[in-house]
This record gives C-alpha cells, structure tokens and sequence, in this order.
C-alpha cells in the first residue's frame, strides 16, 4: 500500500460515511419511513469511494440507480440526501427526485438514474465540455454489469471513444442485475473484453479493494487529464443487501454461501484490519470515526424529520426555468 | 357467494397466460427478471417452473432487443410475449415499437402478421419518480398500427390480454402498478373481452364519465357519492384506448348531454383530447358544455408522496369536477 | 424592393446558428454528417469550416449518445445544438430525450439548466416512407419540461432558431424538410421570435385556420382562394407548439365563431385534439360548430407518391374542409 | 478454389444479378422515374451473394437502407423488385414501402430497413424462433460498419449470444456512413474487435472475394446450425457510387484514388476473370450470362412500368389485418 495515510483515512473515511447512510436508509425503510424504492450499496463501497477520492469537487460522476453510494462518496451533505429520502422540500431535489434521482450539481454529481445505462451518454457530455473548455476536468460514468448490455451504454463508450474524451467508465460488476445472473445475460465473464471493441484500454480490479479500486482509478483519470481518452475499470463487487430494500422479499436468487462468502470481503472491515495491522490506524480510531459518522447520520435523520414537507403549489415549479406560459 | 373465485388483477393476467400457453405452443414470454423470479411484479411467477426456460425466457437488460426479439420471432409464426417492466421503458424500446412492430405489416404491403403482445406496468402512486411512474398511453394510440389496452379490473384483465394474445396486430397491455392486488371475481375458464368495446361500468343519466385503469375505479367511487345527492353518473372504461370505442362513447354522451373524461396521464396531449374532440364533432349539438379534461398537471411526476397525491387526480377530484360540470347550464 | 435580401428556410436556419455562434464561444453544434460534409439537407453548411471541428462535431451513428452528448453538456455549462437528421430518429433517442433531458431539471429540485436544442427534419412528401416522414409533433408536446418549435417560413426559422439557441430548456426545432428550398425576405441582422407566441399570418372575420409547420403555407393557399369567394380566413400558425399560445388561438376563436384545426401528423391524437379541445373549454359558448380538425388519415406515411399525395392535407383538402365548416349552421 | 462450379456458377449469377438490377434503377433514378431515396449495393455484391449463396429459402435475413442487394441476392423478383421501386401496386410490398422497406416473406428475407441497426434485433427475434422450433434454421444480420455504433446493434449481438442462438451478423465495412469515415465515429479499425465483448467468434474476410465471404459464411452457417451460437463475420468492401444515388451531389467526401482502387477489384470482374482462368468458365458464357440478366431487368421494368399505380383507398389497408374498428 504505497498510499500515504492521510488518503487512506480519506478513503476509509468515505466508505464508512456510505455504509452508515446505506445502513441507516435501509433501516428506515424498513420501518416504513422512507417512500419509493431504495437501492443501497453496502458491500460495494471500495468501488465509489477509490473512485471518488481519485477526483476534484470538479470533475463530474453520474450515477445509476444504486446513487446515495456515488453521492456520498464525492462529498454529499448528509441532511440534504436524507430529507431527499424523505421527500421533504430541504432534499437535495427538494423532494421532487427521491433516491433514484439524487443529485449534487454542486459536486459535480449529474444525479442518480432511474433508466439503467442512460447515465453514460450524459457522461459523455459532461467529459465533451470539459475537453472544450480545457481545464482538465474529468468525467467518470458508473453503471453496473447489467448496464453494459443496454444500447445507451454502448453508444456511449463508442462516443467517448471516437471523441477521445477525458472519461473513466467505472463498472461495478455485482454479477447480478436485478434478480438475474450475470451469465443468464451475457456469453462472457468479464465486462473489460468489451473495452477493446471500443479501442479503450481496461482492467479489472478486485472491488472490494478501495486501494486497488483507487490505484487503478488515479491511473485512469491521470491518463484522461492528459489527453490520453477514455478507460474502463471493471471492479468486481458484491451487494449485501437485496436489489432494493434490505431482506430478500420473493424468491430467492442467491445462494446463501455466495452472499456469505463476499460478505467475509467485507471492503470496509478488510481495510481497517489491514490499517490496523500497518499501524496507519487504531482500532480506537476506528471506533471513533464510526461513533461520530453514526451521530452525524442522527443528526441528518432528526433534520429530515422535522424538515416540512413540500407543498402543493411547488408541482410546477422547475418544470422550466420559468412558468410563464408553460401548460398546466 | 362464498364460493365466487377471486382473483387478484396481477394474478388474473397470469392465468390468462398460463391458459394461452397451455393451449398453444408457439407462444413464449421474455423479459427481465420474468423467469426463474417470475418478473419484479410477480405477474409472471411460477411460468418458468411449468413451461421451462425455453418459453419463458430471462432477457438481458436490452428493451431494443426484447422488442426486436419479440418482431422477429412474430413475423417469422411465434406468437411472443414480452414484457417491459415499467412504462417508461417504453421509451428506451421506442424505435422498435413506433418504427418497426407498427409499421412492419403496412411497410411490407400486408405480407406480414405481427402477433405480439408487450406487456407493461403503467402509472403512477408509488412515489416511484419521474422515470417509474408515467403514464404514456396517448403517444402509444397515435401510433398507427398499434393497439393499446388498459384494463381496469382483475374480470377485464384476463378477458382483455387473452384478447391480446390471440390478436394477430401488435399490442400493448398496461398493467396498472396500482392495481395489481385488486382482488374480484375471475372465472376459471378461459374468455375473451374482444379490443375495442367499452364497458359501461355503471348506467347513469346525468353525467358521461370516461376513465380507464385506476381512474375507472376512482370514478366509481366518486359516483357513488354522487349518487346520494341525487348525480346519477354513467361511467364508461373504454378498456381499449386504441382502437376505442368512439360509438359507445358519443350514444352516451348524446344520452347525458354532459362528458368528463378522466386520466392519469398529464392534461395537455393526453387521450382525453381525442375522447374530447371526437365528442365534440360527433355530438356537438347534444352538449349541455364542453366536454370536459381531468389530468395530471404539466409536470414530470413528483417524487414526495406530499406532492404526488396532489399531483394525481382521486376520486374527490374526479367528484368535484362532476358538480362542477353539473352545475354548468 | 430589388433589394430584399432573400433566404431559403435552411438557409435562414444556418445563419441564426452562425451567428449564434460567433456570438457565444459556449455553442456548438453536433451530430451525423453535419461537419465536413455541412448535414444531409445542407442545413449546417460551412460551418465546421468557420469554427473548427471542436465546435462542429461529426458524431457516430448514434442517436442515444448524441442527446446524452448534448443533456451533459448543457448541464455543465454548454449551449449544445445536437442534429437528430430525421424526426423519424427521434423514437431512437426517446430515452435521452423524454426520461433524461425534459425531466433533469425538475429531478433535481431545479437545480439544473438545460439549454439544449435538439434539431431535426420532419414532415412528408419526399416518398421517404413510413420511416422517414413521420410528424411527430404530439408526442413532444405532451412530455413537460420540453419546448417544441416549428417555423413555417425562412423569416420565423431564423428568429425561432435564435430563441431556440438563447433558451435555459430543451427545444426541439422541428425543420420541415420540404420547406428548405422555401425562399424569402430575411434580415441579416440578428433577431429573435420569442418562443410561445403564435403569428397571425392573416387576419380574417369568417373562420380561423390554425396550421402550422408546411401546412400554415397550404392553408394560405386556400385562403386566397376562398377569398375570391368572399370568405375570410384568418390563418393563425402557433409557431412554438409547446408552449401554446392559448390566448390567441382563442381569441380568434372568439371572434369568427368557427375554427379549423390543420396538420399534417395523424389526425388521431394529433396536436389538434388539443387545441381543439381548449378551445371547446375556453370558447364554447362562441362557437357556431364543433372546431374541425384536418390531419392525416390511421396509417403509417405509404411510399409511393400515388398514395403520398393524397394522405397528406394539402390547399386543395383544406380548402374543402374550410367551405364544409362555412357551410355548417 | 475449392467450391465446385455449380456453386461458383451460382455466386456469380447472384452478383451479376444485383449488379443489373442495381445499375438499372441507378439510371432510371437518374432520370428522374424513382421517386424517394436509393441506395445503391454496386461494389458490394460479393457481400450479399456469398453469404444468401449458403442459406436456404427458410433461413432468414434482416437487411439495412441498402437493402434491394440483400433481396435480389436472396432470389427476389426482379419485376415486383422493380414495380415497388416505383411505388406500383404489383410491387414487393404494393408500393408503400419502396427501396427502402423492400421485403419478401417468403424468402425469409424480413425487410429493408431505413432505421440504421434496427434490423439486427429482428434477426435476434427470428433466429430465436428458428432455435424454438429446432428446424435448423438459421437467422444472417447484415449491417454496416456505422450501425455498429448505434444502440440496436449491440442489444442484439449481445442478446444473441446470451441465448446461444443460431445467427450470424454480417457486416459490411465500406469504410463510411453516408458521408463520415469511419475514423470519424470510431476508434477501432477493424469490427471484427467488438465481438470478443459478446462472446462471439469473429472473422475479417476480403469482401471483394465472393468465395472468402461464402466460405466464412457456410462455416459460421454450419456453427449456428450445429447449435454452436452466433458469429460475427466482417467483409472489407466498399460502395462504389455515392452514398445515395450514384453521384456525388455535395461536397467530395472520398478521395478519388481511394475509389478508384477498390472499384479496380470490382468483385464481379475478379471473380470472372478466375473462374475464366481456372477453365470453369468462358468470357462467352460470361457475356452470355450478362445479356440474359439485361434481358430479364429490362423485362422487369417493362413491367413496373405498365404496372397500374395504388389507388387512394389502399391507403387504410394492412395498417391492420382487419378494417374493423381502426381509426380514421
Ligand atoms: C432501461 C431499464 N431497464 C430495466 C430497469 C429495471 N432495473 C433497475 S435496476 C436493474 C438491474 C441493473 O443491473 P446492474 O446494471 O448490474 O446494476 P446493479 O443493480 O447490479 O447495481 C434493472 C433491470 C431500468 N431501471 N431501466
Ligand atoms: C438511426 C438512424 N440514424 C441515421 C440514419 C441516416 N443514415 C442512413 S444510412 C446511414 C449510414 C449507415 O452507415 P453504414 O451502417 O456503414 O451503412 P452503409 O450506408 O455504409 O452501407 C445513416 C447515418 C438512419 N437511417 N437511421
Ligand atoms: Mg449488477
Ligand atoms: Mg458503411
């Protein structure tokens, strides 16, 4: 690990703020307090946060479905996202776009997306205007397994490609999509064989590796920021919890040593154990890390609570940049 | 009447299904998650188990190609099947649906059938968001070559996508996400609801409503209510939007003299402007006043239950825009 | 008045683009064959020539990527003009532009602007088929959060375009593909029609006609010819579609008692069942018959031009159709 | 050489075929009695011809815009080929679909397409349905070097793969899309590279050799209906008129030696002059073969020619198989 300690803390530190939004959403939801669907990312923390911290406050991600993860990882306000959770008026949509559309203009964060592979394309336009303008901004698309087998992906691989663009194609290969096997899908194993039919380098990493997801990441972005194009990263991940939701609710899909087995790979407790072993941390320091991302997930919880709700006359409202004229 | 069998509106479509299957080999259904997971909405649980992976089929996530899958296989003798989860992925398979399976028999001089039904979960309620949740029936019946159903009950639901399954032109059945545990009575044996005829749910004299899905049913309730004042509605779930049933509409409208058409779908450019405008030209000098439009408002659906909820129209809407029509002269 | 400097219609389209451009570093322009080769209807001429490939970007055939292209671009500070060659393409890129760019403003609680332009060619009469003539106008307008713009002249193109450029929401400016060769007076100067205002292109007592797109010019055609016959149209084109200006259409709804609906998408479910239908709501009391609409017949666009001609609305239909409306009590 | 003179009798009859047919309806179109868009197969017969040449009347075929080679190739009639062309009731599909939406069912040919890569998923839909009633049949995709940038295309090739189906897709590299290069819309040379990402063999072939093509094809043919799966086969080749038409109307967007060196390894001429050389053939019978053809296109457009127009009420019919209840 030839990361210097304060970038390992900054990653333990963001994927442990993700697990405890992820765990706190999910017991929510399991209370019934949160409307919608809810897709978490325990277990594939590693991924979104080496990625992230591999990143400016400038350089655009967009995201998928599964996005508090993504969020989270480039610097997401807690009380924000959790009152968007909510659908209260303080949400980071204020309450109009939920789980699947949370967003952070402001983090360069091009939101979640409900249309599985329909964030690449928009990723690919985020990484054009950054070419145009030539500050070296990067763009770094994520997208699940099951989104390379839809045509918008495709075309924006293509695109990138052709264009040269400074993007990263970041995939998160949970071997599911949905409630299906990766190889009910598709006739091959590895995502990354698809890189070369685009003419962009790729590697696989192991995802539950926020140090190999970061290396790998810094490398991609530092090759983008020069003018070397797109790459893809295939990060070989696992969800621990259901596709959305926490337990399995119809039938089930996965066999229970499977989840067990990348369970014990867990990319948050493998890291602080390696930590811990190289002196960079504590088991204290952990404790305490967790201890205060804990209270400041109460804290976002209570402000969410009591954050009011939104009202009537805002269903108009930001349908355009302005309601003169528009039908109603 | 204890022993009246019921079913639910998602399990009445599987039983159409099952039924259809066991009767014909030639059809089989694909889509996301329908196989081994009998779909996310469980409207094709346990197929896979009797029919076999071959005839119910585990997609990748490709609407193009599912469509595509299912064009192919209809013009070459199949008789397929195939789902798009949720509306809106109506849009991702656009092309497919608008530019090929539509226009395939017309562009191919007639030489072609095209027996395929795609199946769908429409509208909104859930606090599914902008992308889970819309209601887009009115682009699909624009669409010439195209047939569009839309039950609004479990009876009408096996009866209608068995009609579905058994039309030799493309179709598209959308399953109400908000109905599909609507329980009622379903006959065992198989029946056919023939596409195109409406169903007057309700006889009445004072007020034509016209509303399918969901809608149809918040009417109900809203000319129940109305019914102790002494507001006799007729309520008319055209079932199929296209081709609809424009003489059973307009003998009503011509019998009450006053029309609401109701939907779920945004106001501006939905169906209920053709119900409108062809109540208009075919009964113009029967009307009391104009007909009139309950739907949503012009904006993506809201994501907050605080603002979804306000957002759609409910019997209490759909109510007070009856007096409101009512009281017109 | 040898000196009226003339444009063709995509000419007029050119230079708003160009002079947009040379205005604000923050256009440009992308998508198939518009660079080097200037656009398969010679519509983006030149002008990968005056600012560069950077600016003016040959894209791969991709229709998905070329509005995510333009969603991502727009929502990062760009002013994107991306070319969808075909109206007919646009079922290609229906995702990006329906579930992605109409609605990403409102999903993210109106953080976000969106000044996006998708342009395309639409309409028939090229014997291009039913896969390259479709006007499909309707299904635009009814998605919230789009803007749908349709010039019927060089004149309204270049100050549409220019607005089109200069707006915080997505449009989508629909070129009508036998208009391009259409040729008239066109300021050099820099100006702008402000979207969501319709032009009274002449004024009359007896009927309005509302068209627009090629068919405002057929309708023109018409009313000179009923004018013979002392029968006085007024001709309304609404040149942006969505918005809609309401308020004019009525008035003049008002004002002549009778309203003719004309265009040349598919009648069923047309743009025209809602203006019909609003001016029912808004004017019922001053009409003297039912608003008619004129648009294509339930099929997808034949080939060939001995069916061509007489699907498509033309001077000769309309005019037929305005004498039957004259004629009505 | 090894393919028997019967069989290279009937490669070279099937591109003569197309070469007639497509030259004739270049000329009428240059005289204005086409209406709408052509798209002209000239210079690329040895495609069409040696891949139809390895399948039977039952298999089916999807084609593209430059679809009238695909049908003649697969047997169509030249006189309903010719009479749709120009939009007459005795046409392929009774004059409403012209060039481009040419079809014959009954030759398994499903159509000309004027979507770019909308074919492939219909071919995926058909070689599907020739797997679920185990005949044997097998489904061919053709498109262009462009539509493997779109969306439809990879749905389809990955798709067909996942289900292990009996296609092939055949692709025909012209080096352009209408006007573009393909250097312009791609960072990869050579197609053939994207099917690695699906799972798919793929092979490069001279598609100027019409026996390098039909040997590629039987064999891939033979995979497919051996259960093997799909295979990508990708033909150099290149259209030697304009992308529509057969002049160039616009700007010059091929440099004029470029063509000039591929039209000089015509497919037809080759092929000739080897069969002559090799004893299976004579430059008379060559000629003779030419004549007949000329007669026979000649006869076709006589035919189109006298052929009535459709009437106005045809227009409502086959929207739907029956009138009843339809929309106005
Ligand atoms: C176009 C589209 N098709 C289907 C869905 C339904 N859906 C939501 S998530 C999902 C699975 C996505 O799989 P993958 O890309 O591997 O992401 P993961 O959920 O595993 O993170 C599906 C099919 C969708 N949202 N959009
Ligand atoms: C979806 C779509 N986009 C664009 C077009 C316009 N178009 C017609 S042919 C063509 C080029 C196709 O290139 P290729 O696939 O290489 O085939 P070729 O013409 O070279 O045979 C284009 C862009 C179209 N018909 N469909
Ligand atoms: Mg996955
Ligand atoms: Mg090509």
């Amino acid at each position: 690990m030839d990361l210097s300690p304060p970038v390992q803390f900054d990653l333990h530190r963001r994927m442990v703020r993700i697990r405890v939004f992820e765990e706190a959403a999910g017991r929510l939801a399991e209370a019934n307090k949160l409307p919608g669907f809810l897709h978490l990312y325990v277990g594939e923390e590693a991924v979104a946060a080496g990625v992230c911290a591999a990143l400016n406050d400038d350089d655009h991600i967009t995201s998928t479905h599964r996005g508090h993860g993504h969020l989270v990882a480039k610097g997401g306000d807690f009380n924000r996202m959790m009152a968007e959770l909510m659908g209260k008026s303080t949400g980071m949509c204020k309450g109009k776009g939920g789980s699947m559309h949370i967003s952070d203009l402001s983090l360069g964060m091009l939101g979640a997306n409900g249309i599985v592979g329909a964030g690449s394309p928009i990723a690919v336009g985020a990484a054009f205007a950054n070419k145009y303008r030539g500050r070296g901004q990067v763009a770094v698309a994520f997208f699940g397994d099951g989104a390379t087998n839809i045509g918008a992906f495709h075309e924006a691989a293509n695109m990138a490609c052709a264009l040269h663009l400074p993007i990263v194609f970041a995939c998160e290969n949970n071997e599911y999509g949905e409630f299906t096997p990766r190889s009910a899908t598709m006739a091959i194993t590895d995502i990354v064989d698809r890189a070369a039919g685009y003419g962009m380098p790729g590697v696989i990493i192991d995802g539950m590796d926020v140090v190999a997801v970061h290396e790998a990441t810094l490398e991609a972005v530092a090759r983008a920021r020069a003018g070397g194009g797109p790459s893809l990263i295939e990060a070989k991940t696992y969800r621990f919890y259901n596709h959305h939701g926490i337990q399995n609710l119809g039938l089930k899909y996965r066999p229970d040593d499977e989840v067990a087995q990348w369970k014990e790979r867990d990319p948050i407790f493998t890291f602080e154990d390696r930590m811990i072993e190289n002196g960079t941390m504590t088991r204290d320091r952990v404790d305490e890390i967790w201890a205060g991302l804990r209270g400041e997930i109460e804290v976002a919880i209570k402000f969410a609570e009591d954050s009011p709700l939104p009202t009537p006359d805002q269903i108009l409202v930001d349908v355009y940049t302005s309601m003169t004229g528009a039908a109603q | 009447m204890s022993e009246v069998r019921k079913l639910t509106y998602g399990g009445a479509f599987n039983e159409a299904v099952r039924q259809a299957m066991e009767a014909d080999e030639n059809i089989f259904c694909a889509g996301e998650d329908i196989g081994a997971f009998g779909g996310v909405f469980g409207t094709y649980l346990g197929l896979q188990a009797k029919f076999g992976a071959h005839r119910v089929v585990d997609t990748p996530i490709s609407e193009q190609a599912i469509v595509g899958l299912g064009i192919g296989a209809a013009v070459t003798g199949l008789r397929p099947i195939v789902d798009l989860m949720f509306m809106d992925f109506i849009c991702v398979a656009f092309d497919q649906i608008v530019n090929q399976a539509a226009k395939l028999k017309y562009m191919f001089g007639g030489e072609a059938t095209m027996p395929l039904t795609i199946t769908t979960g429409g509208g909104a309620g859930l606090s599914a968001a902008a992308q889970h949740s819309q209601s887009l029936e009115a682009i699909l019946c624009h669409i010439p070559g195209l047939k569009v159903v839309y039950p609004s009950n479990p009876y009408d639901m096996k009866g209608l996508m068995t009609a579905c399954i058994r039309e030799n032109n493309p179709t598209i059945m959308v399953k109400h996400k908000r109905l599909l545990g609507m329980s009622a009575h379903v006959p065992e044996e198989n029946y056919e609801i023939p596409l195109g005829k409406a169903n007057i749910m309700r006889a009445g004299t004072d007020v034509t409503v016209i509303a399918y899905g969901r809608m149809a049913n918040e009417t109900l309730v809203a000319a129940e209510k109305l019914a102790a004042d002494g507001i006799e509605c007729e309520v008319i779930d055209p079932r199929t939007l296209q081709p609809l049933d424009t003489d059973s509409i307009v003998e009503s409208a011509r019998k009450t003299h006053k029309v609401l058409v109701v939907h779920e779908a945004v106001k501006f450019g939905g169906l209920g402007a053709e119900i409108a405008s062809q109540i208009h030209e075919l009964a113009f000098d029967y009307l009391d006043a104009p007909v009139a439009r309950i739907g949503a408002p012009f904006s993506p659906v809201p994501f907050s239950p605080a603002l979804e909820q306000h957002y759609l129209p409910d019997a209490a809407s759909i109510e007070a825009g009856i007096r409101n029509l009512v009281q017109r002269s």
